[in-house]
């Protein structure tokens, strides 16, 4: 399918915005302005940003470790203050969470951001209560959970699918198959390289979907969501993709497998290529959408230095509702 | 508790009303779990519920401890009040990471933006020969986990004014039944009450030693405190009903009148609950005690099958005397 | 497939002497002699006597909460004392676990029993390691974990049969489906009635198997361990069955159903019918069988009533390999 | 530890060194784990030994840590020795079941028919912003499980010696590593020897205070000894080195000479080892000590990721030395 040129330029843009708080945020950690760990979801843009455009602030989504692009376009479409996900990143008071979260639980119920988990997978149980409250109160949204290939390995997996089966939960599972779980290639971790095979006996759709074609995305993404909020019933998809950066990643893969990834099935390029092709923007264009992206995440990082560290007092407020913390 | 009327209830009834209670008057409250639908849970504690709500507010599950916390935890993220139950205590550790690194850490985690208002009921103790898997006191496993609330009743009326309290309050509680008082009676007020969580009660007034007691041993203190009582010695029972965050005050005020403590619990002792009563009791009242704080305790075992093997590790109204005389020598 | 007779007739003393073993365990329970929870094998007599007569000692296979059927037959088999099996249930110091662990923790090494985990479904991630000593050491071994239909909602499912397909390693799963965990059906609890359907996606051979016809019962034991002891992975049976008694499961089930698989699917009447097609033993034949075996049940109830309890003090034993309990 | 030759090492080489020496003299030694193999684990701990002991032997695990643990005891069980790694300790409640249920209880519910001598390797303790998940002191979540192991090194030569000793030992052994001493560097004996489980070290004697420590604490417990010693205050630092079953001994032994003690641990205060460790001095120094026992130890907090909040809720020197003022008085 084809997608009309003003969303495609769209989620264009939101994937420039990815790689580009991605690239910023990597050269921070570099320079210890970041604490703890990094993973980031380069090579991973297209997936994120067609989840990103179909979720609605009143749905909910569960990103994982890679997905602060997810994070910032939600915080931006919403809130309009992506920001806030680069201060929490950055440990600060203007954060989403304070700087309580940071990286692996940055959360915001306003626009639909459930929160990570750094225990990966164990959202694939919340997930669940999140989509039977919509289905109890019959609102029409979905709930949905972003797993690696590797996280499909978690016990958790089979407790979800089968619960979200039986009680037909409106839950989307977002399964990013990005090739590996840190050094594990997914074809070693699991009995299957095609994550699916897996899903399939559970009786609900499941689909592959080329992660790396924005449209293929956006499609599948749109056609999911369809179905479950008519009241279908979970559904599976799983996006093939490639991580081009994450610690301890790179030494595992062949300059073959990186050179095919980065230069042939770069998810950016192949956008820039479709939208070209329709004739309609010129690459000049393009380029000056880039630049103006990357002038916001700059401005993004530099709003996040600049901000407060949380007064440490607040490092004992929160640990129960409505009781204080008295040791 | 001013409720004029009360009907003699067992424990089991008690909580069944609370339960009904709630389901009443809050259509977020609904249930999960195993067998807790038609046939009304492995000890009938939600009998009757399903016929009055229906599937979708009682909600029979797989066997998926994992799930059942995390779907609770999730609905609860938008405001349900979900009562789980897992059926024997000691297969919550099928679910300790839903419980641990998600809900107890929910709220603060993400800078009180999400609450995990969840109430996981679960049947607990030891006594009937139920072996190493169906007898454990798991409080210890949570003592250590700041965001955690551990509510232990004792007698049918706190059992439905606690579970009450619990089910509205805002955080993640997990709720022990201990099954040997599921059965006993006691007078329960009618209708809608609750009894204040993080707040001990004097079970019985006493001035020469202090005995903090936790469920099944509530009892057990209270019968060794009316055979001490034959030889002039008056034992003041506290019931300690919430576990964590716990109530010091009560507790530190009484062994400060009686300076003498013992501490009684079922659970093993080393690391248990009675390790961190004593170490406060001994930082807050060092001056007023008369003698080192007594542990009554499990013994630092697994729960043995055999009868007289599990009665010999488990501590009862014997081991609770001699952990009063020890502390009035 | 038809069995020689010999083999009928001892499968035949082997669903006699269980069911014999139950009625027995009952009675006693019923009277307030043996302590704890009871859950018996009833109506499944055919699925545990033909895994017993295929495991070896040297195999090993972790029983449910309903095997004190397949335990006893082990015991008696490889070690020629069934009643220490009855003993155990008792409490008494004669008990294979000397009272110790019950009739959820029943185990004896030496004949291949590795023992229950009365937390459902835990022993299907231990089941890999014994799997995995096996495969290291090159032994031609099974490692079989017997799972009713509700314990697979347990996330170790999904952990287990990963890891078994992708390591390969020689487990034997043996699903009883007896239609209901608890008050469960198995077609609500899970995404599918047919457990197989969420055992394919692994990889590995998976079959159903009528458990209540002793004759497909052993015939698909057979195969499987075959397959498995020849180097090819792991294995899956289904045996479709149906409990008579356990603890709260009669009030869930309708007159009919109740009817139809005691009278019509009964394994023991089943069998008998084979037994006497073949003409070669008379009803007389089979009532002299059934009457030794319930006499050495019996001798098994007297031997447990009449053996010590244990020594109170032994309750600190064993904790620790090696160390005394301090406290 | 006897031997004459020691080198500089770090703590992870000390441990990589214990790795090697179990792999290579017992062929029933193997490990298993999230990438462990090709990589060397997250931290580099089992690094270069997969290139030496092959695939086999040092065993890449998909993400399912329920089934690296249940495989590491089914494979015990038939007299294996394997070494898992869980690579953060904040993931052990996704095994926690198999860890408390069977592998703490296999040896004593089957009558010591079965053993389960495994070794769970695992990274804990918090300081580098890691976060609620990747932070977790988790010593308190075992405390309270009877059959459990833990081992807890602070330096490299006990790194190398306890995890010997921890594979050697039937037992099943949580065998601790904090993040903040895996770049520490110490002298480390060549070759082959064992630390005795079960036995805490004097790593400073002193006579004025005893600090009971663990881990990192021991080298903030020395700082501070170090620092008041200018005071004239004599520290005697305790490392636990192994906190269950802990040795009761050597630690009432200093502190019946000190008369004064306080305990240092990094996980919360609440319901955790310094708790333990007070209770039981309290009772067995009940008329040696001085001043009442002081707890050091995390606030009563999940941990948060600014470094800033994070440091405010861990402990560390300074609070070990108002610790020991306050006992001091
Ligand atoms: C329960 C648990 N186990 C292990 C880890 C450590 N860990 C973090 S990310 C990761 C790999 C995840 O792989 P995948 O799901 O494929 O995500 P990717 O990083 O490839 O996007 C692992 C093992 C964890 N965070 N939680
Ligand atoms: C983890 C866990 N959850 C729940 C239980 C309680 N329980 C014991 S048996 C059982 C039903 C098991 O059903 P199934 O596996 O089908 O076995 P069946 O009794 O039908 O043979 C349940 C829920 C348990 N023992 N362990
Ligand atoms: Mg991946
Ligand atoms: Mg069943």
């Amino acid at each position: 399918m084809t997608l009309d040129i003003e969303t495609l330029v769209d989620l264009y843009r939101d994937m420039w915005l990815i790689r580009a708080f991605e690239f910023g945020l990597e050269r921070e950690f570099k320079k210890g302005n970041v604490p703890g760990m990094l993973h980031t979801g380069v090579g991973q843009e297209a997936t994120q940003a067609a989840l990103a455009a179909h979720l609605q602030a009143s749905d909910a989504f569960f990103p994982d470790h890679r997905c602060h692009g997810i994070n910032a376009l939600a915080q931006e479409k919403h809130q309009g203050d992506g920001e806030r996900i680069m201060a929490e990143l950055f440990g600060r008071a203007t954060g989403v969470c304070s700087g309580k979260g940071g990286s692996l639980h940055s959360a915001n119920p306003k626009v639909g951001n459930f929160g990570d988990n750094a225990v990966e997978g164990s959202y694939m149980a919340t997930v669940l209560g999140v989509a039977l409250a919509y289905q109890m109160r019959g609102q029409p949204n979905v709930a949905c959970c972003i797993i690696g290939d590797g996280t499909v390995g978690r016990g958790e997996f089979h407790e979800s699918l089968n619960m979200a089966a039986i009680w037909k939960l409106p839950v989307l599972y977002a399964c990013v198959n990005n090739g590996y779980a840190i050094s594990m290639p997914v074809g070693k971790g699991h009995a299957s390289a095609d994550i699916v095979d897996l899903a399939r006996g559970y009786g609900f759709p499941c689909e592959i979907v080329d992660g790396n074609d924005i449209e293929a995305a956006y499609d599948a993404v749109q056609r999911a969501i369809a179905h479950i909020r008519a009241g279908n019933g979970p559904y599976f998809l799983e996006f093939k993709t490639w991580r081009w950066q994450g610690l301890f990643s790179g030494e595992f893969r062949s300059p073959e497998e990186v050179k095919y990834w980065k230069e042939d099935r770069d998810p950016l390029k192949l956008a820039r290529e479709k939208i070209l092709a329709q004739g309609k923007l010129s690459a000049e264009d393009l380029e000056r959408i880039e630049a103006e992206v990357k002038a916001e995440i700059e401005a993004w990082i530099d709003f996040a230095k600049a901000s407060p560290m949380p007064d440490p007092a607040k490092a004992t407020a929160d640990v129960y509702v409505g009781w204080e913390v008295t040791a | 508790m001013t409720q004029a009327t009360t009907r003699t209830r067992t424990f089991v009834q008690a909580l069944n009303e609370a339960l009904d209670i709630a389901m009443a008057r809050d259509p977020n409250v609904y249930m999960l779990g195993e067998d807790i639908g038609e046939m009304g849970g492995d000890f009938g504690v939600t009998r009757g519920l399903w016929a009055k709500y229906g599937d979708a507010r009682v909600r029979d599950t797989p066997l998926s401890e994992a799930a059942i916390i995390g779907a609770s935890v999730g609905s609860a993220m938008l405001g349900m009040r979900p009562v789980a139950e897992i059926m024997f205590a000691d297969f919550i550790g099928e679910c300790y990471d839903q419980l641990v690194n998600n809900a107890a850490k929910m709220h603060y985690m993400f800078d009180g933006q999400f609450k995990a208002p969840i109430v996981v009921r679960t049947a607990c103790g030891g006594g009937f020969g139920g072996g190493p898997h169906h007898s454990q006191s798991v409080e210890g496993w949570f003592l250590n986990v700041p965001g955690i609330v551990l509510v232990a009743p004792s007698t049918p009326a706190d059992a439905k004014g606690l579970l009450l309290a619990s089910i509205e309050n805002d955080n993640p509680v997990i709720f022990l039944e201990h099954k040997a008082l599921y059965r006993i009676k006691g007078e329960v007020p009618e209708g809608y009450y609750t009894t204040p969580l993080r707040k001990a009660a004097v079970a019985r007034a006493g001035s020469d030693v202090t005995v903090v007691a936790t469920m099944k041993l509530v009892h057990e203190a209270l019968a060794a405190a009316a055979e001490l009582e034959k030889e002039g010695v008056s034992v003041e029972v506290i019931d300690l009903r919430t576990i964590r965050p716990y109530d010091a005050e009560t507790v530190l005020e009484s062994v400060r009148k009686t300076g003498r403590a013992v501490v009684a619990n079922e659970a093993p002792k080393i690391g248990g609950l009675a390790a961190e009563l004593s170490a406060t009791i001994g930082e807050e009242c060092f001056h007023d005690l008369k003698a080192p704080v007594a542990r009554v305790a499990g013994l630092d075992t697994p729960i043995p099958f055999s009868l007289v093997l599990e009665k010999y590790i488990l501590p009862g109204k014997e081991e609770v005397i001699a952990g009063i005389r020890s502390v009035m020598k």
